[in-house]
């Protein structure tokens, strides 16, 4: 096999004299608050109607005015769709980091920049091709003076861009059109820039021979483009949620206002009233509190939060734990620890979801991948909340939940709630009749799922004494250690349950194959990504897409049938190959982590380094990764 | 043998107790319990459709120890109030009375307190106060009053926080003060607060016999007995009976609840009214300012709507709420995706 | 070896005839807030001072008055201190419980009884011998009517047990003296109470022939009574805590309150006033910030709590990671999860512990198993904390906290307080000098830990801005990627380091013995107990004492010299085998667990029958543990 | 070029800057800064005796911003009072300033916040009230009225909590309101809240420019200017200048401080008493009832000693005891060893 280059992306890339089609990596530096967000989102979704695979990665700043923030729109003819971190072009719109981002261009790239004043000397360097457009003059030209104005300047770019990659002005107009549709005057000024930024290339009749892009007929055809935050959303309203109380938090925020956005508009109406809650708690264990309240009284409901949030929320997860009582938990992970980087990816809650709260505990954890298992999972956390009657997570990580993926269109798998064993006046009369009596915490069926009424059930057998402190399997307070023994035991027994419910990891095993590369939630896209390059590059590997803990046997068969297998993970401490070993100590010997930590967005070329270097014997190891000097966006 | 008592809805005084109580022997919250039962007896509420709610303390146990029949949740230190209000989202029509101790509520519960305050949540609030933290064995509580000591002879050197004054300032419709001893103010108190619609407090005077009874403590038996301050004396008219009280000009006033039922405060003396925001926290300034114990409906405000009406929640509980009412079409989600295409 | 029966202790008791010399298992079952707690302890007392090795273990509900409450006196001539399961003689004095009772005494045991009312059929058994004592009708005719009188009737079986087993009056006399020193009426009524029983059996003639106690000369002479939180109150006084801040809570309470009743009697006042600050706070979260802002500004700070509040300070712990700031918790233990068994003991929060808060997180944990250990441990946190700039955690349990241990008296260390790399103005005009720049998070010698200055610092180059977000070297806010994941890298350096520092287990090995037995805490005790009968048994065992977290060399040693290792730990998931696994997972695989988490001290008994059971090669399993029906308390 | 002007101890106003600040351009915080900075300078304070402690929110990022020559801790969302009890106790020599929002504050962080006021902890407490959640983008704060409208459109239908009143309430014994935007008015209350031993609590509008500054927000820049009610104006004269302030005898007043500096309240029609606890709960009461936001100094009790007398704590800071001040000797551990053998 090819002895392995720093970084495998640049043989497909450097020196070429014929552009490439439909594969182009643009960065775009500009400064947040000052209306780039909207510039961005009409080239990304201009390109997407071109049909072309794309995605979008935003890194920005934990502020709301006058930080650095840099967005990426990477397209890929093959449909690749990770964060790449060899970029193409750099649009040098943010003076305060413009000094770095000319060296974040790979060689033989472009950098496009504001030309209304010189370019000043220290902010040339050889290599890369340099095009100007004076955006300011441009602007102050066409734009009446008013705080609009400075941010009009963005479309500049986009319509340089258009021009010097080949988009249609037609597209342009459509997205517009999607985007401010009820407001025509917004429009017109928007194209207005845009075409100023478009003829002023036009006029000067600059060229590019890096990449361009082609309308590919019906590509994109059908898709959708969103983020998995919004998908929970709408799974959790399609799931029945009810009753959502939270605490504002990024990157979890966007949830649960997507929920506040859609919910009236989806849930039907009962005379005119709502047919859920939505409350802003007070802090994180007061949301945690209301949604076991909730729970127990027989509603379906969840909060959402992130690291802090989960920290705070950690003896009311037992609580629930311990007193079996439903509810959801969607964890949107940010760079910990403490407030840590809270706009950045990570995930690094692992350990602290698995095992939330003292004592003995562990919990069902659902973990999407991508739009459509964001809105599956987020749907089914309620159904298996009430089936095993404890709290259940959604872990997502900030990429997966705030980034927008092109996705194909969401899916409702028609089934029926699964409320568990939940007992109506009905069911008791029913087992009245059979002599039988309902004890709360029995264990009936063997699988340590106990039997459950709620309150507002007034069948003379139906009510019980919830308590977080010791009990029997009559739910009388007891301090008797065989009790105590017996519910721990019994607890432990529905988490065995589990393993045989929760969804199954997605593998795919080559014949002969004995290299296995398992990921989970963000890091899919990049790891296929990242498998295909080293396919290419003569390794082929196994595959393990991780979805729910606890772990299930084809994880154990998956260690078994390979002799080395990474595992790629979000975390400095390799969280997820933690709970691996705890369960198969002999087995999780096997495992050779890949840990990309730095909260930006994993990228295929990082992980096919690390699994190079551990290929190599190398144990992969902190320091060796930061001496193979990468290039890559210091967002 | 005779025929036992029964309420208005057939049930017995016993229908409305709880497992034995394993307080100590005279401990004031015991007191309390049958104030409830009482209370609950004679308005003839069912007790299927109450729930009691707690956090962690002596007196967060108490609700296992009446209306049995009632389900219970006795939760964790100082959330009772978040956990009883998701439990009145998801069902409002369940009647729901919440126990906690000074602790539990002034302490580490305090600003959860606050918020429920807030936000008017439906709900019987008692707080079973003592100015210790009985179950761990009697630290001061954030009632415990500038001076008071401890048994072993510390004193507490910071000022205490009135409960029933922060629940008016926050919000809440109906703060009422009493003595776990005074069953006669207190079982009207506690039916008054079940019929109104929205957050009611009661901060109840209720001495630990254990840990704080003892000379030189503002909240012993004796001591309490020596300074309450009654601002009236109190009767309870459920609707169901609609008796005409005669009751004199002037010296009686006549508070009509949320569904109907009524109280009628025979004044004492003074010419309190408890409708006045300021003129209810001006008197329980002064009575603190003579060593008093204000005690009475303190303060009330039948013109708030409820947390769940300002939610705009339908009348339904969302609780039995089932698929065909919660899951949106799938027509609807071809839309959603339909706009997740631009 | 012979084969294993389920009970070990068995031969040791069954069927005697001659009564044993100083080896005696008294259970006394009576109501709590009944007055028993002042008799058991005079009994204990009394048995201590007559030189016997002799332990207690108090086995109490959760509630003030009226429940159930079970007192266990060991007195053994080999010293064995631990708890037993097998018991000799049975105290019945709760009516509530003496149905179960009588079944928790052994064969050939003994039962006394107050006799006061003929003894129900029902409470009648066979095989052990009853032994009746008036305790109501003596104190009714001894002690004039008031609340105290019904406390005086737990004096009577002291007096009984006295007679019965041998324990001299004077001793006694001399226990009433210590104990109730100012008050001799009191030492008057209780010494009625007690004479009464010791003369009625006398008269009655009656005898056992179970076990006597004898004096042995100088026996426990220099010895020591207290508990683990008593000893690391002092601890904490000694190593300098002098911003102390606590929300009471079972069973960390009594730690708190011993440095409210020391403090002032041991540290020196500063003209009059207190050189320390000791804070009831409003809740745990408040605790654990006073503690950190405290630990921030220079001094020694503290806070204790158990299971909940340790979940509930899991933000502010991961704050005081990110900031590297020293401050100490002691966690004392108790059965979770939730509010769990608040009064039964458990070793179940060390996962919590390990990993506390979100993000990658790791922190030092130091387990005390004796009280000197306490005393020594909590002097020494404050060092590890400043040492370590961050969070330190003092490990207990109840059993190790609460119960009276009998222990050489307290030893202190004299070294001097190690401060760390703290840097007074001083320095930095010394650094300045050499033109060095002080920079908070630098790692300038290479082994993590930065050097640190605090408030009150007035050099110009001494003040920094501290914050739980990413920051640089030089603590400059930064969401930069790459000053984020040096901070993580070096926090985990930081952590290796940390392994030579923390105190080293204790090994024990034997040539040509290859089976190896871990523990820590309260386990010690039992452990060492099963292991000699282990040996006894034919079975010779090697032995590691766990110290401290991380992980130090030494137990890798270990795991690599034996082939199996039975790891003894309190509690349901074998949570200190999961960070061992996740260390060396190949090693790990050699781990046996020993599981017990029912609520009550371990018993050698116990810890035997489940090494046995492993080594017969059955995986230490749940259910069958529970099969093997072994006579135990049911507290 | 001209000498910089300095203040009594030869600092120049750039002395008392901090980073550049972050803060969207026309943020109410930026203007508070700008005063903190004034104020520390007029009442020439030495910026490395002054420590800096914040929660979380766009307002809690501040302290970065003013006066980097003081030690400053950023802490977790809703604990800075507790941290700072902490950093009080350890050295009580030094001077605390905290910053925080309506949200770290009023939320999170009520129950904390409400502990330190009733322990009286030395401290100057800012409050950046902005109404909503900044940081977060723009979500209703426990401070937003009754009625007041997001950016979205969305309405708040829950009383908002007074977070000044609160205090006065719990035991805080400075509590001041100002608005971002007077200067004048809020550079001698913090020059003032500085002076004094014990909580000082300011609650200072400060409009969020880029999430509650419309039309429809009872926040916004236009609203709060348009609806302001100083009860005063104030002056601050710090120790070192006792100039004698000729002022007119009745429509002025001195407030003596415990430094011995003094404040000068200039009566604007009303005739306001700050010293009294009930006068300030009316005046509150009635400006709300009138929609207004009272400013001024509000409330003031000088006889209350701060957390660390009450706690009867040594004049050295604890944090520079050494170990022959803390550890005792081996004779006193002997003799507890003695004690423990009995
Ligand atoms: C998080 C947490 N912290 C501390 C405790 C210990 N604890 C149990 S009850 C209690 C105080 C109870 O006082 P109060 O609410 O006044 O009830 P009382 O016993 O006086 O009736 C405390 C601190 C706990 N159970 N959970
Ligand atoms: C435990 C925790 N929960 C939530 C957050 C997210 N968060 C950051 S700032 C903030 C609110 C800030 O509002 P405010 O205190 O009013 O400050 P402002 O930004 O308005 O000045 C929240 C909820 C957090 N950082 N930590
Ligand atoms: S300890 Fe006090 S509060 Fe608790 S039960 Fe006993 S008397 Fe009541
Ligand atoms: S978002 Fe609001 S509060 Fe935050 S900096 Fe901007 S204007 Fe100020
Ligand atoms: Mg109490
Ligand atoms: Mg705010």
């Amino acid at each position: 096999m090819p002895s392995p280059t720093d970084n495998l992306e640049e043989y497909t890339h450097y020196n070429m004299d014929t552009p490439k089609i439909n594969d182009l990596n643009i960065c775009i530096a500009t400064e947040n608050g000052s209306g780039s967000a909207s510039a961005n989102n009409i080239l990304f979704k201009a390109i997407f109607k071109m049909g072309i695979p794309c995605s979008s990665k935003n890194m920005f700043p934990s502020n709301i005015q006058g930080l650095p923030t840099w967005y990426q729109i990477r397209a890929s003819a093959e449909g690749y769709l990770a964060r790449k971190d060899v970029i193409d072009v750099m649009v040098m719109f943010n003076d305060a980091t413009a000094a770095k981002d000319i060296y974040r261009v790979r060689d033989g790239g472009l950098i496009l920049y504001d030309d209304s004043t010189p370019l000043p000397a220290h902010l040339k360097r050889e290599g890369v091709s340099y095009l100007g457009v004076p955006a300011n003059k441009l602007v102050q030209k066409l734009v009446p003076a008013s705080p609009l104005r400075a941010k009009q300047r963005n479309m500049i770019y986009v319509g340089a861009l258009a021009y010097l990659f080949g988009i249609d002005m037609g597209i342009i107009k459509s997205v517009l059109q999607d985007t401010f549709g009820n407001k025509p005057a917004v429009i017109e000024s928007n194209l207005i820039c845009i075409d100023a930024g478009y003829q002023y290339m036009k006029e000067k009749g600059y060229t590019q021979n890096i990449a361009r892009l082609e309308v590919i007929p019906n590509g994109n055809k059908g898709k959708i483009i969103t983020d998995g935050n919004t998908a929970c959303a709408l799974g959790a309203i399609y799931g029945g949620a009810s009753v959502i109380s939270w605490y504002p938090i990024t990157p979890s925020s966007s949830l649960a206002e997507a929920i506040e956005h859609y919910m009236p508009r989806l849930r039907k109406k009962r005379n005119g009233k709502a047919a859920y809650a939505i409350v802003q708690a007070e802090d994180e264990i007061a949301a945690a509190g209301m949604v076991v309240g909730a729970g127990w009284a027989g509603a379906r409901a969840m909060t959402t939060t992130s690291g802090p949030g989960l920290s705070l929320m950690n003896e009311t997860i037992g609580l629930a734990y311990f007193a079996e009582i439903p509810c959801v938990f969607f964890i949107i992970q940010r760079g910990g620890p403490s407030t840590g980087l809270p706009t950045r990816t990570q995930q690094s809650d692992i350990l602290l979801m698995y095992y939330a709260s003292h004592g003995d505990t562990r919990h069902i954890i659902l973990i999407p991948h991508d739009i459509n298992s964001c809105f599956d999972f987020a749907r089914r956390s309620f159904d298996f909340a009430e089936r095993f009657q404890t709290p259940v997570f959604v872990m997502l990580d900030l990429d997966l939940g705030m980034n927008l993926w092109s996705s194909d269109p969401l899916k409702l798998e028609k089934e029926p709630f699964d409320r568990g064993k939940l007992l109506t006046a009905e069911d008791l009369e029913e087992w009245k009749k059979q002599g039988r009596k309902f004890r709360r915490y029995f264990d009936f069926d063997g699988d340590g799922i106990p039997y459950r009424t709620i309150p507002g059930n007034t069948h003379p057998m139906a009510s019980y004494f919830t308590r977080g402190s010791g009990h029997d399997a009559d739910a009388r307070y007891s301090e008797d250690e065989k009790d105590y023994k017996e519910t721990l035991d019994r607890l432990r027994k529905k988490h065995e349950t589990a393993r045989r419910y929760v969804p199954k990891p997605i593998v795919e095993m080559t014949k002969g194959v004995k290299t296995g590369v398992i990921c989970f939630g963000s890091s899919y896209e990049p790891t296929r990504d990242a498998r295909d390059r080293l396919r290419a590059a003569g390794l082929k590997t196994n595959h393990l897409l991780l979805r729910a803990l606890p772990l299930t046997s084809e994880v154990k068969d998956f260690l078994e049938a390979n002799e080395v297998v990474y595992l790629v993970e979000q975390n400095r401490d390799a969280q997820m190959a933690s709970i691996i070993k705890d369960e198969w100590p002999e087995l999780g010997a096997k495992i050779q982590s890949v840990l990309v930590y730095d909260g930006l967005p994993v990228t295929a070329g990082e992980v096919v380094r690390q699994i190079l270097e551990g290929k190599a014997g190398a144990e992969v190891h902190v320091t060796r990764r930061e001496a193979a000097g990468r290039m890559q966006l210091q967002g | 043998m005779a025929e036992a008592k029964v309420n208005r809805i057939n049930l017995t005084e016993k229908d409305y107790e709880g497992a034995p109580s394993t307080m100590c022997r005279g401990c004031g919250h015991d007191a309390i319990s049958a104030s409830i039962m009482r209370a609950f007896y004679s308005s003839s509420i069912d007790p299927r459709k109450v729930i009691k709610l707690s956090g962690i303390g002596c007196s967060s146990k108490t609700p296992a120890y009446f209306m049995s029949q009632s389900f219970g949740f006795n939760a964790v230190h100082g959330r009772m109030s978040a956990v009883a209000t998701g439990a009145n989202l998801a069902n409002r029509n369940l009647i729901p009375i919440g126990v906690s101790g000074d602790g539990d509520t002034g302490a580490i519960g305090l600003g959860n307190f606050c918020h429920m305050m807030r936000r008017n949540v439906n709900i019987t609030y008692i707080i079973e106060n003592n100015g210790v933290y009985g179950l761990t064995k009697g630290q001061f509580s954030a009632t415990a009053d500038k001076g008071t000591v401890m048994k072993g002879g510390k004193v507490n050197d910071i000022p205490p926080i009135d409960l029933a004054e922060l629940a008016i300032i926050l919000g809440a419709t109906y703060v009422a003060r009493s003595f776990s001893g005074d069953r006669k103010q207190l079982a009207p108190l506690i039916q008054g607060a079940v019929a109104h619609k929205g957050s009611a407090v009661l901060d109840v005077l209720s001495p630990c016999v254990t840990f704080n009874n003892h000379e030189g403590s503002t909240k012993s038996l004796k001591y309490i007995k020596e300074h309450l301050d009654p601002v009236h004396d109190i009767d309870f008219i459920p609707p169901f009976e609609n008796i005409e009280v005669d009751y004199e000009e002037g010296t009686d006033q006549e508070v009509e609840l949320h569904d109907g039922s009524r109280i009628i405060l025979h004044k004492l003396g003074r010419n309190y009214d408890p409708t006045s925001k300021m003129g209810a926290l001006q008197a329980i300034h002064a009575a603190v300012a003579e060593g008093k114990f204000l005690t009475g409906l303190i303060y009330y405000d039948p013109s708030r709507p409820e947390f769940a009406e300002e939610m705009d929640l339908c009348d339904t509980p969302l609780a039995e709420l089932g698929q065909e009412d919660l899951q949106p079409s799938v027509e609807d989600l071809d839309r959603v995706n339909g706009q997740l295409m631009k």
